[in-house]
């Protein structure tokens, strides 16, 4: 194993490794639509620390071993060479909703809050007419109920991402922090956002999200001036957040995703 | 020898009233019966109530053409070609009404309209914003002291509108196993009626040699159509991969109501027939592309 | 066609013919096991008069052809070159749930009372200490709560299996009679009882069993005195029920059921 | 590389608890797990509840050694060869206390444990005298105005035990689709643990050409236990029938407490291995009848 720093990663990458880092060797993890930072963290976990991770490929495809990262993510490309292929309605759900398996979703919002209340319905005050129809909140409005653990990506961290309060909840967080989502007998919850500034975090007792580590480069006021609601710092400053190894880069870039289909989370 | 289902295009969509409520299988950019989509929207059906796990190209076609009055689904989007513009316009003038449910409240829903039960539950959605301002979602109590639930209501559509790989006569439809996402799981089980469009019609006795493969008995189909390349634009696994360009073409149109005229014009209004559709959109060079899923642009 | 009748019918096949002469051409049937008497009544009915009524064989393969029928209704040989398979809880359950197919049920039941409750619990006062437990309610149970037409078959009619008041309901018939179905929202309920004996019906008012038919050979009193209740007979005899046609009755003995499975029903 | 689940049949049954809820996949005559049924009463595990849609042989076995004192399910029946006579008479001296659900209740009861729910309801069985006896069944209301439906309580068994046509080490398991009505649609999915025999253990790359087969992902299997003809003598299609000189042999000393004694020392205590217990019950000339499915006597 290389585990030297590397010297020429790039954003894509650092976001990937942070990813990367969240997941076990006994996890088994599964992607929804246009998610290529989760499909390459998941696919560079099992090359690297957790050889045993099971990746569900588009919520279809158990252990596919695609030849690279394709266009769509929710694509038959991604599946190939499957050992089982779930059925959305009476196999996907079942094993999702039973608990003990998939208990680690990778997702986004169009706004996110504070207490890591997502929303992917509406934008503006009438949600029966919007100013901004967003996409829906599809398999979000499960996961953020069912007790699975969130784990956010935003690959542009700005004010109209990271909201004071969404305009709709359509993926219960942490609710109003504190013991709310206790209380409504929800287990799980948000546990990790990591953008192209940082890694944060919910303080175990308020559940106010927390600046974990700021991305080398960028400094704490960054974080704060593209945060739209007031970040919890704990302490004058942050850690940076840890690189990749010249060998996670190498397998990103030769091995995982040789056509840089991650470029487009970024537009590019 | 069971009931003959076999007819055209034309003559399955008749079935189709004005106000329905009609089922598409769809997801982003998969297996949707696009060619059943196009042929209701010239036959001019409007007040349509539109449901679908995610909805992509069909919904913003049926959108564009004011076909549709109602959507009820989990999400409208086609990945990564962006919204459904038109889809998104309608919505935001209050001309489409949006009934958003997760994906287990909408398998709840269907799941109970296909069993002739009044609601199935679900824990998803507990928390969110989306059970307040559905009349079809209730909390109830576990009657054993557990958790509570969110009720859904039985949603029965009046038709389902899906396409096949293969189907006989007798609308004994079939899948190839690859194509397991898109939701026939439920849809065509909780529906009043269901039209299948298929890649082709085949004799009964290759049905019978993957029995395991018919996803839908002859008797719950009320139409089978043979439409070569279905799905198309969307993709249709194993077969075809979904049309890059053709997609992109309509993105660039849609926005602009005098352009997506136009294009309507083209590919939906026009083309009396499926092989004059097919001609349109590239013909036999670009079918054979698709088939080979060039599809990384 | 050969409409000539029969002069050397026996009774299995009086049976056969008569259950067989319930099915129409755009029903679906289904067999549960041990059921030689409606799996041929099916296969017959495909024969001749319903020749599109479509047959799921074991409730697992739809339009099979079995070779002949075999020594158990509900294994493999009986559902040979099906067009599709149903599997138990994703798909047949959701077929017959629905409604609009698979409407018309043929059943068995070790005790049947005058408004054709049906009991395969337990024989006995007490549910939990029964003097005899039978097999169980199976799919039994369903089918008489969800809105399907059920037509009872017995082989041996006898004032133990025919009585007053079922020691268990595990098949909801029509209750205490009058409107009790109705008023709990069942819709469908028992149509028909063809036994050893007779064909019997259910008064539309009363649903109270009635005699419809007595097979040749067999007097009322006979019928009577082998229910453990009062049947209702309508003036003072019963019409006769018609036997099979020589047509179904080389089609019975020399295709369908060459090895006779069907004697089995009768202890043969 | 996922994780290892291939194991010993000894070491898989040491899993399965005295007092366990154990689900046993079977269906009157086919496909019971009768090899690790075997090794549960050979390690003498007692207070089982047994749970199964159609128990058969498997259940009688474990009647006639004492190992369960519940059943739930639909039926006890091995179909032409009559009731299960151990376990009648255990049921009547009421050794053994029933839970007897129809099957869109057992459905229900194991669809809510799978899917976390605290119940599914159905509309089966009401106006029988099946829901005032039993605890886990409660009528309840439609909160949108509709017919009263039965609440039925989640069940989660600890142990499924099932027997399927192939695997790999690491537990991802295969039917062939003509082994379709045995309880395997939702039985292992409600269990906290699955162990699975199966007729053979194969290379992983076997699953992947045909992954269309395999219905349990290995993450969801406990152990994995490779044993031919694991589910004789009941049949397991394609494969191979029922054993019907067995079932005979069976039920001919069930009555019998000193006769059933003696045939559970040949049958079940004696063999050590699988193939001990083969060659006693006819060998290898005897196991090619049954693959050439000689069943109707």
């Amino acid at each position: 194993m290389n585990d030297e720093l590397s010297i020429d990663w790039t954003v894509d990458e650092l976001m990937i490794t942070s990813l990367s880092a969240t997941l076990d060797n006994d996890d088994q993890a599964c992607n929804g639509m246009a998610s290529f930072i989760p499909v390459i963290a998941f696919q560079l976990a099992r090359l690297t620390h957790a050889p045993d991770l099971v990746w569900v490929a588009s919520a279809v495809g158990v252990d596919a071993r695609p030849e690279r990262v394709p266009a769509s993510t929710l694509e038959a490309p991604l599946w190939r060479d499957s050992v089982m292929y779930l059925e959305q309605y009476s196999t996907f759900w079942d094993i999702v909703l039973k608990g003990s398996w998939l208990q680690k979703f990778c997702v986004g919002a169009a706004q996110l809050d504070r207490y890591g209340n997502g929303n992917n319905s509406v934008i503006g005050d009438d949600y029966h007419r919007p100013k901004v129809r967003l996409p829906g909140t599809a398999g979000l409005g499960d996961m953020g109920s069912i007790g699975k653990r969130l784990f956010f990506w935003n690959p542009n961290h700005n004010p109209r991402s990271f909201v004071e309060k969404v305009d709709f909840v359509s993926c219960a967080g942490w609710l109003g922090g504190g013991d709310e989502r206790e209380q409504l007998g929800l287990t799980g919850g948000p546990e990790l956002v990591i953008t192209n500034l940082c890694v944060m975090d919910f303080h175990p007792e308020t559940k106010h999200m927390r600046l974990k580590s700021v991305h080398p480069g960028v400094t704490v006021e960054e974080v704060q001036e593209a945060t739209g609601f007031e970040l919890l710092i704990e302490g004058s400053s942050a850690p940076e957040t840890v690189v990749p190894t010249v060998e996670q880069v190498g397998l990103i870039r030769d091995v995982i995703d040789p056509d840089g289909m991650r470029l487009r989370e970024f537009g590019r | 020898m069971p009931q003959e289902k076999l007819t055209s295009l034309k003559e399955a969509i008749e079935m189709v009233p004005d106000g329905a409520t009609v089922a598409i299988q769809n997801m982003a950019t998969q297996s949707a019966p696009m060619a059943a989509v196009r042929e209701l929207i010239r036959q001019g059906r409007t007040g349509l109530e539109v449901v679908a796990l995610v909805g992509g190209i069909p919904i913003d076609l049926m959108a564009a053409a004011g076909s549709m009055d109602r959507f009820t689904g989990a999400a409208v989007s086609m990945e990564q070609f962006g919204l459904c513009q038109a889809y998104r316009n309608a919505v935001e003038s209050g001309e489409i009404v949006v009934q958003e449910l997760s994906e287990t409240a909408l398998n709840a829903r269907l799941g109970a309209g296909a069993r002739n039960l009044p609601f199935l539950p679900t824990r998803g959605l507990i928390g969110t914003d989306l059970i307040a301002i559905n009349p079809d979602l209730v909390m109830i109590s576990d009657p054993f002291g557990g958790l509570d639930v969110v009720a859904c209501r039985a949603l029965i559509p009046d038709i389902a509108l899906i396409h096949c790989h293969r189907a006989d006569r007798f609308g004994n439809l079939q899948m190839e196993p690859t194509a397991v996402w898109p939701d026939i799981g439920i849809m065509p089980k909780a529906a009043n009626k269901v039209i299948a469009t298929v890649e082709e019609i085949v004799d009964t006795e290759v049905l019978r040699n993957s029995p395991e493969r018919t996803f839908l008995p002859g008797f719950m189909v009320d139409a089978v159509v043979e439409v070569p390349f279905g799905a198309h634009p969307t993709s249709f696994n194993p077969r075809y991969g979904y049309d890059t360009a053709f997609h992109h073409e309509w993105i660039a149109v849609a926005r602009d109501p005098e352009g997506a005229k136009l294009w309507m014009e083209r590919y939906v209004y026009e083309p009396d027939t499926q092989e004059e559709y097919l001609d349109r959109v590239g013909g036999v060079s670009r079918l054979e592309e698709l088939k080979r899923w060039e599809i990384t642009e």
